[in-house]
């Protein structure tokens, strides 16, 4: 008995000795290109900060799919990583799996950064109410405007459309009709910008009891709306596939006039393009408010360990700390988590006094972006791309293809 | 041409310093697994030591595969091989003491002549100097010397076969197999080194097991000669015992292309079975109602012949120039037969050939020879 | 004074053998078959096996479910469309790479100049980085700005290739015999270069025209390259990912989704390994058939050299 | 007369098959031209005007590339990797080719068709339980997870037995009956001989994995043992579309050490492929 006693106050002596040494946490990011500069930016500011954590951050240029994929890899291989960013498409993943440990205490840990935050863009990150992910960066849509065309047309590109009407009289008159310059690209193969139009019109994506709202009047029209504009010859179809490099292509080389993406998308648009830009918020539905779906980018925490978790917590928190959210903001063209941030002159108050369109972009009202649960989203997402295509292309009716959409979707719903 | 090499001759006495051992095998039976038949069957050969044993027969026959199971490369299915008083049916091919020479020369394409020759050497973890010490004594036999420092696509084909035989004989092999030897040449330089071998052979004294399609080259070479015929032995013995009193037709038409007619008796007259010609003579023939009668091209008279003698009427059918004499194609009875003739002689003359009596064979329905009928 | 050559060679015996020729046959094929077993073929079972289960890696959860996943798959009928388009893309790539390839061949081996710039130029796509070249390719298909669209969709009115049902799978194909066509070029050239010299030089005397001098003469000496090259292009045909995936991510509708495309799809991107195990049985059963098939073809030619 | 006829046919037919052979050339060097004449063109440029053209030379690309990629590391780490899977593939499918081919021994058929079904195998079938094994070794973003996978390659191996068939077997009984045992044998005959093979697979295996981009973002976490590829897909990003320029500046990059490669080892790959083993009959 008195050997056993020894032996565990030996053993608690061994395990109390690492928390006394810095603990090394390894943190996994991708789309390196997106934002990877101001995540280690931000990561090794927190190092020099303190010294009983340090962050070890890896860093690739892949999709956050692929990242995900690693992670998977990772966790069956027993070394799960004790935080991952992730972005709204697989937060879901993580959560009803069970793996991403909730950040509520986190948050709370730290009352006075927590009173700083964006109530309601920190709800992106909440799923039944619990806080999954800490909160980076949120991003809602933005319609951005090719101004030398505007000009060129005619138009006024301080004044974009704010309504479908506008839209479709300003894509009319900078299309020339032969397929060759469009006046406008206003959807995504995802449900990203969908969700926010269909939003806007007063639409859901799924009602009261969890059934499917993608095949309701509002969404109809909408599709209707879009398959319209191919048909005029004013908005290319774009293949699922293909689409992410060849809407910013043809944004960038003047082939379409108006692109209606997120906001994170500016510093890329703004680095490669020979014309003057002007940006504005999604335009919604004649007579509705514009309400749009948010994407968010945060962390999710996949440390078991009490001490570890403890560690990953102090040093996710620097990610909403005003330093670091005036930094991503500036990075990444997103809306501020850290209210204080957006007010602080010296931190961003002065950038959106010289940037009022972002400010305007900020201040779009939002909701999360709706994902399935469980593992079911990117097989969603998959067949919600090919049925937009196919209504846009024609192949289908828009009433047709959402009502299939819609069985697929309640299916998929009911497996989880 | 060996023979004109003057420190070859002074040679001495054959196979110096060895002590060439007999190759015999027993009961030896050979069969592919899944194959419907074996590849031979209970052959039993003795080979004389230090001497050539050539096995010939028509592609197929199962020689190749016989001397494959010598060189221990094939082992057989059933039966031994002994090299001298040893069975080395289980021996593994390095330990027997073998080499051998490969029709198509084998040669390793990325070594010199002279690492090809010296490669069993090495092999044999053998000192430098001896190495290059026996590599010339090769090169000197096969008079390869010259080209040493050449590799094999430098060569010609006769020139590869003298590397193929002159690494055969690098390590003074006990037994030295060849299998068809000399077939990738050309005819004239095929007979120049079926010369140059047997001389060669008879200077490095090593047992020789020679495998070819090719009866002349088996009658010249051979010691002992092996007759044989899907799997079988049909005759062996020394190759004049063979060529003078073939055991079988087959044989005799093997060796030598025999003329082969099928006589029918009918009391006291004989008649070529297909075109009831009269033959006259047929000394010391069968008194069977049925039976061959076999005789050699080079073996026909036209003029008067002393003694016994066989006499057939033939009409000609085509004559060909070879050289000093012809060789007639004729017809008797339907029959296609050849003569090797002096006379000058023209298409569809009527003619009597006759054959001495020493010359005539007779063989039974089955084709085996008739007892005692020379 | 001379010492007779035929004296220096007297027996020596044989240095004892090493290794007893039993074992050495595993022992030189057995690095190989461990590496392959633990990288190809243990993976591989361990895919088989993952089929007849529902796996959740994030949860860690497993659970078998029988044949679950092969009636959903066959239910979503997606397994039977990327058959469709497998069988397509190799009808697409493996006829036209090697009649192609071997025209290109007989072209430049007939030549007596410039051969190895010719040689130099087909050869480059197949050194060229894929993903790289993927992008360029995508890029030329374009619709309308891309120059497929505007050379040859003016000519032929066929456009928009990468956003068509139809044509996307003929675009990817297009990508793919670009990319192999050197490789059954040059290895073409070098059979050509084995046909002996003297057979066709006798075949012209004997006057026979070019189609018979190749028919009778070059065709069968080449054969063993045209099965060597119908295994090689079949293989890629067969594994082809990389292309798909970045031209058209198996779009447009799954037009041109291959067996290797939907695999990934469902094992990885929708995070159903289970369901993604089902076509890796499919992929493989067809694997297999074609290694049968290959295994007949050549058995001959193989026998023929075993001796 | 004739001749001279004859002769002018000729040089048609060849000034034909010339003509014929750079229409084929112009579909297989257009997509170098565009990655080039990308690589070389202000970034805002790309899209503009007429893109067979060479609108407005700038170098900027590459100087973005090689500020932004430690393009040095990558080629030193490309260059290892890939000489070190060359000479695993050496040492270990060299003699089982040899094996496989030449020698008998039970097992030997199934030992074949492992092979061919393993060189069938889309590897992205296997990539996550090499995966999950490579990481239970420890070795995920090392050197070795790019190399291990790739030793025992059945390609090679089928490439060298197609070579070995292709040598009369009585080279190899010559050796046997010559003293030497299998693994002399292969030390001394079948590896010399077998040189222009190993040259072409040799070749092969280092433009596939030269190339290669799927198995290194597999496998690897940071720049410590990224291989040349790796700027290319620094500049693509899968949601905002791809930074053309600097992108196809990577691409050139890569490509370019290999085309140099081939051009001077060209005689050597064909002759290598055609697998001449100097046995002439």
């Amino acid at each position: 008995m008195k050997r056993l006693l020894t032996t565990t106050a030996l053993l608690a002596m061994i395990s109390a000795t690492p928390a006394l040494a810095q603990t090394e946490l390894r943190l996994v990011s991708g789309q390196e290109k997106q934002n990877g500069a101001v995540l280690k930016q931000v990561f090794e500011a927190f190092n020099a900060g303190q010294e009983d954590v340090s962050v070890n951050l890896e860093l690739d240029n892949q999709s956050d799919l692929d990242t995900t994929q690693k992670v998977l890899a990772d966790i069956v291989a027993g070394s799960a990583p004790d935080a991952v960013r992730v972005t709204g498409a697989v937060l879901r993943a993580y959560v009803d799996s069970g793996r991403a440990q909730p950040l509520d205490e986190c948050l709370a840990s730290a009352p006075e950064l927590a009173a700083q935050l964006d109530k309601g863009l920190v709800d992106n990150f909440r799923v039944d109410g619990k806080l999954y992910a800490m909160p980076w960066y949120v991003t809602l849509p933005a319609l951005f405007v090719n101004a030398d065309a505007f000009v060129a047309a005619g138009l006024d590109p301080q004044n974009p459309p704010r309504n479908w009407s506008e839209l479709e009289a300003a894509a009319a008159r900078l299309s020339d009709g032969s397929g060759n310059r469009f006046g406008v690209l206003m959807y995504m193969p995802n449900t990203y910008v969908y969700e926010s139009q269909l939003l806007s019109s007063g639409g859901e994506m799924v009602d009261g009891e969890g059934r499917s709202g993608v095949a309701s009047k509002a969404s109809v029209e909408l599709m209707a709306f879009m398959r319209g504009l191919v048909e005029k010859q004013q908005m290319p179809a774009l293949a699922p596939s293909t689409f992410w490099g060849e809407a910013s292509r043809m944004f960038q080389s003047g082939e379409v006039a108006m692109l209606l993406s997120s906001s994170s998308a500016y510093n890329n648009v703004t680095s490669n393009i020979a014309f003057d830009l002007a940006v504005a918020p999604m335009p919604a539905r004649d007579g509705e408010e514009a309400l749009t779906a948010a994407s968010g980018n945060g962390f999710v925490m996949l440390a078991t360990d009490p001490e570890r978790q403890k560690a990953t917590c102090k040093a996710l928190l620097s990610l909403v700390a005003p330093e670091s959210v005036a930094a991503t903001v500036k990075a990444t063209a997103s809306s501020p988590i850290n209210v204080t941030a957006a007010q602080t002159p010296e931190l961003l108050g002065d950038f959106y006094a010289e940037n009022p369109a972002l400010m305007a972009l900020n201040g779009q009202e939002n909701r999360p972006w709706y994902t399935l649960p469980g593992r079911a989203n990117n097989e969603f997402q998959s067949n919600f791309g090919d049925i937009q295509h196919q209504i846009l292309t024609g192949a289908v009716e828009p009433q047709e293809g959402m009502s299939r959409l819609a069985d697929i979707m309640n299916e998929l719903n009911e497996a989880q | 041409m060996i023979a004109r090499n003057g420190s070859a001759r002074k040679a001495g006495p054959q196979g110096m310093g060895k002590n060439p051992m007999p190759v015999a095998v027993r009961n030896l039976t050979k069969h592919w697994p899944g194959a419907e038949r074996p590849v031979f069957s209970s052959l039993d050969i003795d080979c004389p030591a230090g001497g050539i044993t050539i096995i010939v027969g028509p592609s197929g026959c199962g020689k190749t595969t016989l001397l494959r199971c010598l060189s221990g490369l094939e082992t057989p299915t059933s039966g031994s091989i002994l090299f001298g008083k040893q069975d080395v049916t289980q021996v593994d091919s390095q330990h027997r003491g073998v080499a051998m020479v490969f029709q198509n020369y084998a040669l390793y394409p990325t070594k010199t002549v002279f690492e090809n020759i010296a490669f069993p050497l090495r092999m044999a973890r053998l000192d430098p100097q001896s190495i290059r010490t026996r590599v010339r004594a090769a090169a000197a036999l096969t008079r390869m010397e010259p080209y040493l420092d050449r590799y094999p696509a430098q060569l010609s084909g006769g020139q590869r076969q003298r590397v193929g035989i002159a690494r055969a004989i690098v390590r003074g092999p006990a037994v030295l197999l060849m299998d068809e030897p000399l077939s990738n040449l050309d005819t004239k330089l095929r007979i120049e080194m079926r010369a140059e071998l047997g001389a060669l052979q008879r200077q490095i004294g090593s047992t020789t097991v020679y495998v070819t399609h090719d009866q002349t080259e088996a009658l010249a070479l051979a010691d002992h000669l092996i007759v044989m015929r899907d799997g079988r032995i049909e005759q062996q013995g020394a190759p004049e015992d063979i060529f003078t009193s073939p055991a079988n037709t087959f044989v005799a038409d093997f060796l030598g292309s025999m003329n082969l007619v099928d006589v029918t008796r009918s009391e006291d007259r004989v008649f070529v079975t297909s075109g009831a010609v009269r033959l006259d003579g047929l000394p010391k023939a069968p008194l069977s109602p049925m039976f061959r009668l076999g005789f050699r091209a080079e073996d026909v008279q036209l003029g008067p012949v002393d003694g016994e003698k066989a006499t057939l009427p033939v009409t000609v059918r085509r004559s060909e120039l070879m050289g000093s004499e012809r060789l007639v194609h004729m017809e008797c009875g339907g029959l296609a037969l050849r003569a090797r003739l002096k006379e000058v002689v023209r298409p569809d003359d009527r003619l009597e050939l006759h054959i001495p009596a020493g010359a005539l064979h007779y063989f039974d329905e089955t084709g085996k020879r008739v007892a005692g009928a020379v | 004074m001379t010492v007779s050559p035929a004296a220096v060679l007297t027996p020596i015996p044989a240095a004892p053998t090493g290794m007893g020729p039993r074992i050495a046959p595993y022992l030189l094929v057995g690095p190989l078959m461990l590496l392959l077993f633990v990288f190809a073929i243990l993976p591989c079972l361990l895919t088989l096996l993952l089929a007849f289960f529902d796996v959740d890696i994030l949860a860690g959860t497993i659970r078998f479910v029988g044949f679950e996943n092969f009636t959903r798959a066959a239910a979503r009928g997606e397994v039977l469309n990327s058959l469709r388009v497998t069988f397509t893309y190799i009808l697409l790539t493996v006829p036209p790479s090697m009649i192609l390839g071997l025209l290109i061949a007989l072209a430049i081996n007939s030549l007596r100049r410039g051969r190895a710039i010719w040689q130099a130029v087909y050869f480059l796509p197949v050194a060229a980085t894929l993903v790289a070249m993927s992008i360029v390719w995508r890029w030329m298909f374009v619709g309308r700005r891309g120059i497929v669209d505007q050379t040859l969709g003016q000519m032929t009115g066929l456009v928009d290739w990468l956003n068509s049902p139809v044509l996307s799978l003929p675009a990817v194909a297009i990508v793919g015999n670009w990319q192999q066509i050197g490789f059954v070029v040059v290895l073409y050239l070098a059979a050509l270069a084995s046909v002996p010299r003297h057979q066709i030089d006798a075949a012209r005397v004997d006057g026979a025209g070019a189609w018979h001098r190749f028919w009778h003469v070059t065709w069968p000496a080449i054969g063993p390259t045209t099965v060597f090259v119908g295994i090689i292009t079949s293989v890629n045909a067969l594994r082809v990912f990389d292309t798909v995936s970045t031209m058209t991510g198996g779009g447009p509708s799954r037009s041109s989704q291959t067996l290797a495309h939907l695999m990934w799809e469902r094992g990885i991107y929708f995070f159903d390994i289970g369901g993604g195990s089902v076509v890796t049985l499919v992929l493989l059963a067809l694997a297999i058939a074609a290694t049968a098939l290959q295994r007949i073809m050549t058995a001959r030619l193989e026998k023929a050299g075993t001796r | 007369m004739t001749q001279s006829i004859d002769t002018t046919r000729a040089r048609l037919v060849a000034g034909g098959t010339h003509l014929a052979l750079a229409a084929g050339a112009v579909f297989m060097l257009l997509p170098f031209w565009l990655m080039l004449r990308t690589s070389f063109t202000a970034p805002d440029q790309v899209f503009a005007g007429n893109i067979l053209a060479l609108s407005d030379f700038s170098l900027e690309n590459y100087r973005r590339v090689f500020a932004e990629v430690p393009l040095l590391r990558y080629y030193l780490n490309g260059i290892f990797v890939v000489t070190a899977i060359f000479i695993g593939q050496v040492i270990v499918c060299v003699p089982a080719a040899y094996a496989l081919s030449r020698l008998r021994f039970s097992g030997r058929e199934v030992g074949l068709w492992l092979v061919l079904a393993a060189m069938m195998v889309p590897y992205h079938a296997t990539a996550i339980p090499i995966y999950v094994l490579l990481s239970r070794f420890g070795m995920i973003n090392t050197h070795g997870a790019l190399i291990l996978p790739f030793i025992g390659s059945a390609f090679s191996v089928f490439l060298l037995r197609q070579f070995f068939l292709s040598i009369p077997q009585s080279v190899f009984e010559s050796a046997r009956l010559d003293g030497a045992s299998s693994l002399r044998t292969l030390m001394h005959i079948v590896f010399p001989m077998a040189r222009p093979a190993i040259v072409t697979f040799g070749i092969l295996s280092f433009v596939s994995h030269w190339n290669d981009y799927f198995w290194p973002s597999f496998v690897l976490r940071n720049d410590f043992a990224a291989t040349v590829p790796f700027g290319i897909v620094k500049f693509l990003d899968q949601e905002l579309g791809a930074d053309y320029g600097p992108q196809m500046a990577a691409a050139t990059l890569t490509v370019l050490p290999l085309l140099v490669g081939f051009l001077i080892a060209q005689r050597q790959l064909i002759a290598g492929i055609a697998m001449t083993s100097g046995q002439v009959d």
